[in-house]
């Protein structure tokens, strides 16, 4: 299919026609900014029609194959729709664990009745996948997981707990690491990976409040949970390695999803027009000049992160220190808009006070609500603190 | 070269602790540890008054209402300074109370009141009833204009935003426009509409605030406070609500730092307590820093209103701003480390973290944020 | 809610590096490390021109002297941005020539000279001439006027501060105020009185510069370099010299960098490395964010000069200014943290990490301070 | 003595007339802002003079007995000189080592033969005292020092070699912390403490370069240095408790020094009038809000200091962590100065890129010099991070 300059253009122009048409109004609540904050059935029912939308005009899995419900054409389709998607802060494409895990991954690894069983219901939102691999008493300790499974005829029987389940509540299925070999001569080889479904007895669910007040993910329980032995991906013993694989997808930025528009950023451009909205004595607060200092060192934070992932591929400029880029991306970006977001809440005044249920929050409140759902950044996913250590041995080469 | 000296004619470290203030600290920590433990805090956070009316009649009971009111009016005459460990120690508990409401209103009637209005209102309140001040119309805590308008029939129009414990208040001190000065007018709650007050639903589910709508209330002449040149007034009394809130934030960032070092004393990763990480224990270490600097702050501002008994002057200006915008940073780290620190645990609602992080976000904007502070501290501290 | 989408009509994320950089950088590098060794920097810390005169004779010879300048001048027309991998490999190994001077002096001829001015002083210059620039009459590096003057009798008036590499210079282009305008004018060494170069005590000790007496020097007319408007000359001069100094600055804080990790992984205290605690583990990785972040700054404004043909423009301004603020501030931290995590040797004059928070005191202020730069980034950047 | 208020305002009064008479001349040369930064010979005989002009007018040694040199007077007189010596910036008292440590603890300890001998030369500034507690390979480990004292007739044999010796190529005597039992119990029981001659042959001193580019302290070498066995204080195997005794003296705020007046600090004031002095613009510096909001940053942090140290006398104020303020004040101090002197600097434009030898340095160069030399705070006397480590596992009872 054509790549041609000419031809994107006119792509992205047709993209940008299709969505100032179609992005939906305000609904009235405040739209996750992350797929992992939906909460509500009234936001998930919206994105569930947002996602079928896109998918129904062709901008969903576009380089995904025909045959499963994609629309077998190049990368660089789908990610000028993702661009777009970011620029025009449309809503997020929420399925993200189907779309951008569990979907590349079976196509990649699946087999052929896996591919025609998932693919489509991935795709239109039908299908909510989720992912089990954390468990409580060992948060990125993935490769100790205690959850079993033991095989008994036909199907596996499950016993365990998972946690921090996203979707867990809504989800059709799951991606899910548990042990079905306890003897195995080390942990990792004694981990299977299943797609299991949720609609089982024995398996329950039960919401985590997060500190933002609301519902978002899940423990799950297993009590003797009965799947269907046919639930195995790969083999016996394949858990470790599929499950870093599915790792893969999560943290590279072109591995075969469906689409990478899981996040609304709230950026510095959006803390300037916030400070420009702000008035003290009189005028904008983006006149105050201590306040441009902070927001000139805000945008040149940014910067350093997207002028750090261009570099990141002109190898001959990595050399000093070659994984250093590579590892410290998270990081970064994550502890910024941490600071930038509790900035944007510290510069309110009595507003700031003021949560996303009050009418007179400003922006909805949306930079109260960005900040507290932040943690999930910091913390998930390995801790910032934990991320500092990896770069400090790994790329620096100080001792453990 | 051509140095200046310290500034030896201002008053930077005078910092005395009194045998009442330290009875008061006694009993007020131990007074909220009873009635404010933290699963009394979390039963409350969906309450309608936020706090438990038995606790506020044994606080009157106290003679806490009192504390800083003149004797002739009931009061105990102790001076703001003893009101300090009070509120400390609430804060300390998560305790909320309309204490605050309740002291700035007496303050205010004190500044702005004649013996008549003082005599009619100041009792009550010592006695229990509920106070609180509507002084915003907006956002914006260096505002000194208000649009809310007392007409020359006596009728207020327009609301009042974040009008602390309004839900419970039996009297507000209303600062309004009046024949062109800027008044403070008392209102009773049974003057107000039926819905006239709408909560807010505020960031710390502890606090109660509320938009008032005082539009059509009709007042009496002695209604309106005798001050006729309120700016100072309203300066101090934004001083005082600084101070107290200071204090309030100091307790609170003394029991979150015990919150985290309980949890870095008790959960392990990688086989090692986790409190053994200096990435975690450098940072404690930084909000106890913050924390002493800021409670240091808080007394220092308490002794100079015993000192001054309670008149407000420069060097008390700078002790109250300092004192806040110091109790801000600390309880603002402390809150945010917190969550990151009890990783997956902090980010769910039911761990303590999530009370102190809205505590945080809440107790900034309180009379001012530390980016308010500073900006009035400079021409003060640098003569500009 | 009306958020602004990303400016997206600005270059933020150029960067690009060529064959030609990419050999020029490796045979900087390899350069660097074979002239200036650490015992090589040291042993010309006291000498008068702070670099080997052979050093410099081989550096001409690699045809550095000409990378900015057209091939009719001799040069090999290959842009500032092969400039930026030389300069970086020398700060990364200290070595200290007048490559910066010369290459200012080259741009401010290409800007604000003849063909016939060019074509007389160009090719000196790259045959290895060593020339500077003098433009500073104070310390204060956003001033755009001078008191510098030239007369109409063509004599100059006044000293320039400053002046790096003046010890060793033959031309010196001096920014001077001439019937009106500020204007440059080509002066040699021999049209100075003796004594009229007076070197500055430099905290950093591998550099040189100094104050120049040109009160008394009589200039020939061809001397003055045509251009009559030079605010914008001297504008763009400026953020050259400060987007060159941001990638040395780079440069030395890699290498400093590597002296720290080194360290770390070699002492031991209380029975472990040192870089095992992550109080000193945890701000290394501060400063390789701070240095990685500086370095895509740096090669990013490269990216943009060679798209724009060296032309300045707002996103090559917006450029040099962040490179120059992100370096700053890099090799500060790193500079200072080397000291420190030195411990007891790290306070002595034999420990190379003297050099590097030296270098970075230096560094910081030439061609303005990170604080200088993000006030003129502000308009640029938040529309104001 | 009287010590009532009205006698101690009309000494102060007295003490400030004679500070205003005496107060030297700028001598040309950048005066030392501590005693550790003593490193040629003409801040010597400078600072030597200077001592003995403040003692021969009765301010210094007030509260030691006449008997041996002092004033035998209530110890406020001294702090009320002190307090005025800080607050005119007089040049500092140098003989540090000798009026702070060694004065004190021979007059707390020492025997009458020790008193005569000793304390009215560290008075007069004749007798210049250093410390030889660091070795080489152990900074801060002092109960691993591996300095020989072997008794031989009616000397000891010393060999080994001290580190860091603050006026040790000047000193006359040193206080030693030296090993006389390698076999011992414990290796604190093998220590003794002694008060040796400098003077004496197999005692070299080798001075060390400081950051700065001065010199001011030394390493000290002994080869077979024989002292005579009447240099021990106390008995063989006390060093260890005289030592913790003599670092009491370092670190406590009234522990019967001589005088406490050993630095001169530069203060947010002097910061401020650096500000004020500084044009950028055609206006001074001090009229840039951003920094304004840095000093009045920095002026908190510096009142927080003496709150900090007057509410450490009150108890009930100090019952939530109570040896937080104590353990604290050196790192917060010395970390303030640090940044606030590093902040200086940035503040000089191109001046900022001078040293202290060039004349057209902004106030001499006082700011650099001064950010240089801070470090010898920061990192002696354990550095930041390990202060930081004992405050968090003695104040917050963290883990070790």
């Amino acid at each position: 299919m054509n790549t041609d300059a000419d031809t994107l253009t006119a792509f992205r122009q047709e993209v940008i026609a299709w969505l100032a048409d179609n992005i939906p109004e305000d609904p009235g609540f405040l739209l996750p900014l992350t797929f992992m904050e939906v909460g509500t059935e009234e936001q998930l029912e919206f994105l569930i029609a947002w996602q079928r939308k896109v998918y129904d005009a062709g901008y969903l899995g576009m380089a995904w194959p025909e045959a499963y419900g994609g629309r077998g054409m190049p990368q660089v389709y789908q990610d000028i729709v993702d661009e777009e998607l970011m620029n025009h802060k449309a809503p997020i494409i929420f399925n993200t664990i189907g779309l951008g895990w569990a979907g590349p991954l079976i196509l990649q690894l699946g087999t052929e009745a896996e591919k025609q069983k998932y693919i489509k219901g991935i795709l239109t939102g039908d299908d909510i996948w989720c992912q089990g691999f954390s468990e409580p008493d060992h948060g990125s300790d993935l490769g100790n997981a205690q959850t079993r499974a033991v095989r008994d005829g036909d199907d596996y029987v499950i016993n365990g707990s998972k946690i921090w389940t996203t979707h867990g509540t809504y989800a059709k299925y799951m991606i899910l690491l548990a042990r079905t070999n306890p003897e195995a001569q080390s942990k990792y080889a004694g981990l299977s990976f299943f797609l299991s479904p949720m609609d089982v007895p024995g398996i329950s669910t039960s919401p985590i409040r997060k500190i933002t007040g609301e519902y978002g993910f899940a423990q799950t329980f297993f009590d003797d949970a009965r799947i269907p032995a046919n639930c195995l991906m790969g083999n016996e013993g394949d858990g470790w390695k599929l499950a870093m694989q599915t790792l893969q997808y999560e943290r590279s930025v072109d591995g075969g999803q469906a689409s990478t528009y899981k996040i609304t950023s709230m950026t510095s451009a959006d803390l300037i027009e916030t400070c420009r909205t702000i008035q003290r004595d009189g005028k904008p607060l983006l006149d105050d000049p201590i306040v441009q200092d902070q927001l000139v060192q805000f945008i040149m934070e940014e910067r350093n992160l997207l002028l750090n992932q261009k570099r990141s591929s002109i190898q001959d400029l990595c050399t000093d220190y070659p994984l250093s880029l590579m590892l410290s991306g998270k990081l970064e970006a994550t502890e910024l808009f941490r600071r930038m977001r509790q900035y944007a809440v510290s510069l309110q005044g009595a507003k700031g006070g003021l949560y996303i249920h009050d009418n007179d929050a400003l922006d909805g409140g949306i930079w109260q609500h960005a900040y507290f759902n932040n943690f999930s950044a910091t913390i998930g996913g390995g801790t910032s603190q934990v991320q500092t250590n990896i770069i400090a041995e790994h790329a620096l080469g100080l001792p453990k | 070269m051509n140095f200046g000296q310290q500034a030896r004619n201002h008053k930077v470290d005078s910092l005395n602790f009194s045998e009442e203030q330290k009875m008061i600290l006694e009993s007020a920590r131990s007074f909220c540890e009873d009635t404010s433990s933290i699963e009394q805090v979390r039963e409350l956070l969906d309450s309608s008054r936020g706090y438990e009316e038995s606790v506020w009649a044994q606080l009157v009971e106290l003679g806490w209402t009192g504390i800083a009111v003149p004797e002739r009016f009931g009061g105990s005459e102790l001076g703001i300074e003893t009101v300090v460990p009070i509120v400390e120690s609430m804060g300390r508990s998560l305790s909320a109370t309309p204490f605050i409401s309740c002291t700035l209103s007496a303050q205010i009637l004190l500044q702005a009141g004649s013996t008549d209005q003082q005599q009619r209102w100041l009792p009550r309140i010592v006695e229990g009833q509920i106070a609180t001040v509507a002084l915003l119309d907006n956002e914006d805590w260096g505002a000194f204009s208000t649009t809310q308008e007392l007409n020359d029939e006596l009728v207020l129009k327009g609301e009042k935003w974040f009008v602390d414990d309004a839900v419970s208040a039996e009297l507000f001190i209303v600062l309004t426009q009046y024949q062109g000065n800027a008044r403070f007018v008392m209102v009773t709650r049974n003057q107000l509409e039926e819905g006239a007050v709408q909560a807010h639903a505020l960031i710390d589910e502890t606090k109660r605030s509320a938009r008032v709508d005082f539009t059509g209330v009709s007042v009496s002449a002695e209604a309106i406070l005798v001050a006729e040149d309120t700016s100072e007034i309203l300066n101090d009394i934004k001083l005082i609500g600084a101070l107290l809130t200071a204090a309030e934030a100091v307790g609170a960032t003394s029991s979150c730092l015990n919150l985290m070092v309980e949890y870095l004393n008790t959960r392990k990763q990688f086989g090692k307590l986790i409190g053994s990480y200096q990435a975690l224990k450098h940072p404690c270490v930084d909000i106890l820093t913050k924390l002493e600097g800021a409670r240091s702050q808080v007394y220092h501002a308490a002794t100079l209103f015993e000192e001054g008994q309670g008149k407000m002057d420069r060097d008390l200006e700078v002790a109250c701003r300092m004192a806040k915008a110091s109790a801000n940073d600390a309880l603002l780290m402390a809150g945010d480390r917190a969550v990151q620190f009890h990783g997956g645990m902090g980010f769910t609602y039911e761990c303590d973290a999530q009370l102190y992080i809205r505590r945080a976000q809440w107790s900034q904007q309180q009379f001012g944020e530390s980016a308010h502070h500073r900006k009035r501290l400079a021409p003060l501290l640098l003569s500009l």
